[in-house]
């Protein structure tokens, strides 16, 4: 009756919840919590081609109703990431998303590519983060660098590819369309934005990159209204996310157009988010009548 | 959600938070306390159990900051949540064990000496407090170990015979860990140090409280907070 | 002994402290609180040539500390200001600047001319309203509209030019330098986030405009970096806001490099803050022993 | 900052809060009540004067969203910061008055009764509420008033005769008010209104309660709350 099904590029999504990238490690310590195959899907921690130990210095500050990380892309690496950890993320039967991140156009073509007899669900390319000195970020300013680097990928990768755009971008709404031209299958946006923060008492940035990014509610209102015009301006999915706290947000950002949401700083406030998120969706769509998440998407 | 049953100013900022229930942990894990039942702030603050009792668990903490601050702020009868244990806490040691506190190090220490003291693998436990102002629940740290030693304002390490132990235990400012654990490291005693870190989810997933190791980066909150000294510091 | 006095295109400031546009009115009603002359100066509601009665529908809407604004310059008009509340302005003897909206070049030039015979200290340029539908905003956007309008202005007016900058640029550096190049005096940054909340019940915008501008210390993280990033790139003095509850803030953006800082919407908050603000930064001084703040700005 | 003497719910999600020190205010104004001494939420919510005592002040209010919820668990005890008297209040009014409320506009016409009844100008106080679930406080109501008329889940308006007063002060659901100010101009009384606003600042500065007027904008937390009901809706 009440269906939370939700197709995103030819794939389907159980429910429109989806855990964001590096908020959720692989899923295995909220499993401990809750069972994450509940989730419509998981994405990945940001993976590049090898192993990366992240940024020193202090990698977290809190901000009014927000928070602001300078992690940097640690992670296992690719390799690894298949031998040990994507196994684990197959128990939890719902789509494996891997989120993929890069320095240069080659680092990203060979992580990608490395997945194309991987069993995953999709790409989700990362040309948004701001806590790694080159690249990545870079990659997502303007339309020219990222509708060239999505072409490129999109040629050689077997999965449906979604790309992660940053609202560090000039125009949002011109990298969004730019990816969609250059064949982009879906869109996730917002990724943190580039923000700092200062220690005044030692009279020196909070973090060593000094710029970071903010994430949490604090940015929610933004990256709404970014969903929202990336929503009209595009004819691919979007999985909106930023700041969402709440079933209530989450239905925000669907009236707004995203096809998903993803869900971030919300997990460290409340590791048992996710599942409260997906109740109260359906509990809205009884409540309300709604059948499809359909009735309501892009309403706004 | 737990109920306050106290929430106690010690001495100046020095709280002892009392919260009803039945909890579990070992000696040096940690709780993550949502200092206030808004959302506001965001994140649950860190904090190492200081005692385990049949129907409570309690807390000793600093008014440091703004989370804290607020925590103070709660009654009696409050309710409050909290989730935990986590961290790997102190591990299993034998025979001559010294606990070394400075500052709020002193939290972990006293239900890891309840702990120990009954244990028949381990012969002596001495507690080595270094506070900075004011000595705080002078007798209750005197009950739970072999002897206690404390000064105030000075460097409490300049007190602890090493070599005198088979383990050491210890929790405080990176300075006093780390001079213990150079010391231990000369002595051939092993110095464990509890670390701190900032934290966002607690459980090992958003690696905020990456710490770098020997043995390349560890998680504080998942993998410490407890580690060898000298695997965390250059000694 | 410890001195707070700031000069900022050659005009004396009593202190760093100034309320920002649009959240103080013309200071009458907070002069009801606290003696509002303890201020460094007053930048007044945004003003346009013609009176405007400001947007229908709902203006305000609460976020995680911040608030979505949709007023719309209600304003009284250029002659009304003059003759009814300039004079009244005048009592606080503090600095007195004049924020002049529009939505044409000529509407400015004609608004900014006007007060050539007009004693008042400084005109504050804002090109960066996100609330009115026509012009404002959209001469912030791009550096060659901005640098544009910025040119003209300068030409006419007889009054030093600061102009306030949008954080909906697509590179708020490349605007700043470009008004720097047209002759701006000094600049205030920043002006509200685009933004946007839905009404899930009634499924419809909050805003009749959809869109409306994101204050509070929700931005303070992103204004703080955007005021940091600004001021390494140009020579003329930096006014900055965005999301000041406190004088550690307010420190933290002269660390940054501000000369003066502005507060808005605590002012709602606290309508206190401006007191207490000055009062806290005069404190930090004395523990610190900082004879001037040009002593710490610009550190970080 | 004031010490909460009260904060009981009367029925569910209605609360009484009582405030001690001594406030000042007539009737139809309204205080800012910041519900945390957190900064969140940031901004004051407005609530109108529902009683002031020689040595209190009370609010009757309805719990709606965040901010009306988190004020409901402020306890006894606990301080709390609120600022006013601001607004206009109702106008001086003479002969019989009927006082119409809907919901929670109740709130103001208690103060407004109890200040009306003895004033000598004044012949008749009626006071006329519209519950929609249950009553609250009917003995209260009673004694400030000649004569009291309630409904519960219907329309008050349609108990009012507004031809037999002289003027008439209402606060509610804007329905409920711009129907009084209809039936007002038809019979030639003279109708306020105390209306809504979503606000900022509260005293006149922000512009956000702006309402359109037949004499242009005006501000609800300054020029009103209060407004003759023709100037504000299209009658
Ligand atoms: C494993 C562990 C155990 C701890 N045990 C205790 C204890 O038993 N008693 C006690 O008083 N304190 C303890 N602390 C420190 C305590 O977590 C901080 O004092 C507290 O988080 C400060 O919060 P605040 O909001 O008052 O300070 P603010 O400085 O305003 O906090 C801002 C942010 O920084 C973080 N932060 C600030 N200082 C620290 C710190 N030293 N460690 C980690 N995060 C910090 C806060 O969690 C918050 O997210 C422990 C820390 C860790 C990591
Ligand atoms: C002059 C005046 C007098 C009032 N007197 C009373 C009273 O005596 N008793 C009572 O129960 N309520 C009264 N209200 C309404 C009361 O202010 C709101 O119910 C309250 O602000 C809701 O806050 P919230 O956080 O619970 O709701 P939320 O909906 O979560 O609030 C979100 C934001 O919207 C604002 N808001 C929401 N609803 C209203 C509203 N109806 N009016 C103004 N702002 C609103 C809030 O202040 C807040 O900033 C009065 C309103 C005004 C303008
Ligand atoms: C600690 C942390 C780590 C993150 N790491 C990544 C990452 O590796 N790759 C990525 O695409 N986004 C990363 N993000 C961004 C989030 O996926 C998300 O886009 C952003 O936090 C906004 O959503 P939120 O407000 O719900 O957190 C990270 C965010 C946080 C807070
Ligand atoms: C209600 C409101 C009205 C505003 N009106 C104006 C305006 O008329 N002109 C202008 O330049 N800025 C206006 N602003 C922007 C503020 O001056 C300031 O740039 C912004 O709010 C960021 O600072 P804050 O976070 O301290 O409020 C307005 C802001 C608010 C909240
Ligand atoms: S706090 Fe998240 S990994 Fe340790
Ligand atoms: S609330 Fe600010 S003007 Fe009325």
């Amino acid at each position: 009756m009440y269906d939370m099904k939700v197709q995103f590029a030819n794939i389907e999504f159980k429910n429109p919840v989806v855990a964001a990238s590096g908020t959720f490690g692989f899923g295995e310590e909220y499993h401990e919590i809750y069972d994450v195959g509940v989730l419509g899907g998981i994405s990945s921690k940001g993976l590049t081609l090898s192993k990366k130990a992240g940024n020193t210095g202090l990698r977290l500050w809190e901000t009014p109703m927000g928070i602001i990380n300078s992690i940097g892309l640690e992670n296992p690496g690719v390799e690894n990431f298949i031998s040990n950890e994507l196994p684990k993320m197959k128990r939890y039967r719902n789509r494996i998303i891997v989120n993929i991140g890069g320095s240069s156009e080659e680092e990203y073509i060979s992580a990608v590519e490395r997945f194309n007899d991987v069993d995953i669900d999709m790409i989700e390319l990362n040309i948004s983060c701001p806590n790694v000195k080159e690249g990545c970020m870079a990659f997502g300013i303007h339309e020219d660098s990222a509708g060239r680097l999505v072409k490129k990928v999109k040629q050689i990768t077997k999965h449906p590819l979604i790309v992660k755009l940053s609202p560090n971008a000039e125009n949002i709404v011109k990298v969004a369309c730019a990816c969609e031209d250059a064949g982009a299958d879906g869109l996730s946006l917002i990724n943190t934005i580039k923000a700092m923060a200062i220690d005044i008492n030692n009279r020196k940035p909070v973090f060593e990159n000094i710029y970071a990014g903010l994430s949490g509610p604090a940015i929610k209102p933004i990256a709404l209204r970014m969903v929202h015009e990336v929503c009209k301006s595009v004819k691919i999915p979007v999985m909106g996310m930023g700041g969402i706290m709440n079933w209530q947000d989450a239905i925000e950002f669907i009236m707004a157009g995203a096809h998903l949401i993803q869900i971030g700083t919300v997990n460290f406030v409340n590791p048992e988010a996710g599942k409260e998120i997906i109740s109260g969706i359906e509990a809205f769509m009884k409540t309300e009548g709604i059948k499809s998440l359909d009735e309501i998407r892009g309403i706004i | 959600m737990g109920m306050i049953l106290k929430n106690e100013e010690l001495i100046k900022d020095i709280f002892m938070l009392e919260i009803e229930g039945k909890y579990e942990g070992k000696a040096g894990q940690f709780y993550m306390i949502k200092v206030d039942n808004t959302p506001y702030p965001l994140l649950s603050r860190p904090v190492s159990i200081f005692e385990i009792t049949s129907n409570s668990i309690k807390f000793l903490y600093k008014v440091v900051g703004e989370g804290t601050k607020i925590l103070s702020e709660k009654k009696k009868g409050d309710s409050i949540s909290i989730r935990g244990p986590y961290g790997n806490g102190f591990p299993p040691v034998k025979g001559k064990v010294a606990l070394v506190g400075g500052g709020m190090g002193a939290a972990p220490l006293y239900e890891t000496a309840k702990q120990l003291m009954p244990d028949p693998e381990v012969n002596v436990v001495d507690l080595y407090l270094g506070f900075s102002h004011e000595i705080i629940l002078e007798d209750s740290w005197r009950k739970v170990c072999s002897s206690f030693f404390y000064d105030i304002g000075g460097i409490i390490t300049d007190y602890v015979d090493v070599s005198k132990y088979d383990v050491i235990l210890s929790c405080g400012p990176d300075i006093m860990m780390k001079k213990l654990s150079e010391l231990g490291k000369k002595a051939g005693v092993p110095v464990y140090v509890s670390i701190e870190s900032h934290m966002a989810c607690g459980i090992g997933a958003c690696l905020a409280c990456s710490c770098q190791t020997k043995y390349g980066n560890k998680k504080v909150c998942k993998d410490g907070p407890v580690f060898l000294g000298e695997d965390i510091y250059d000694v």
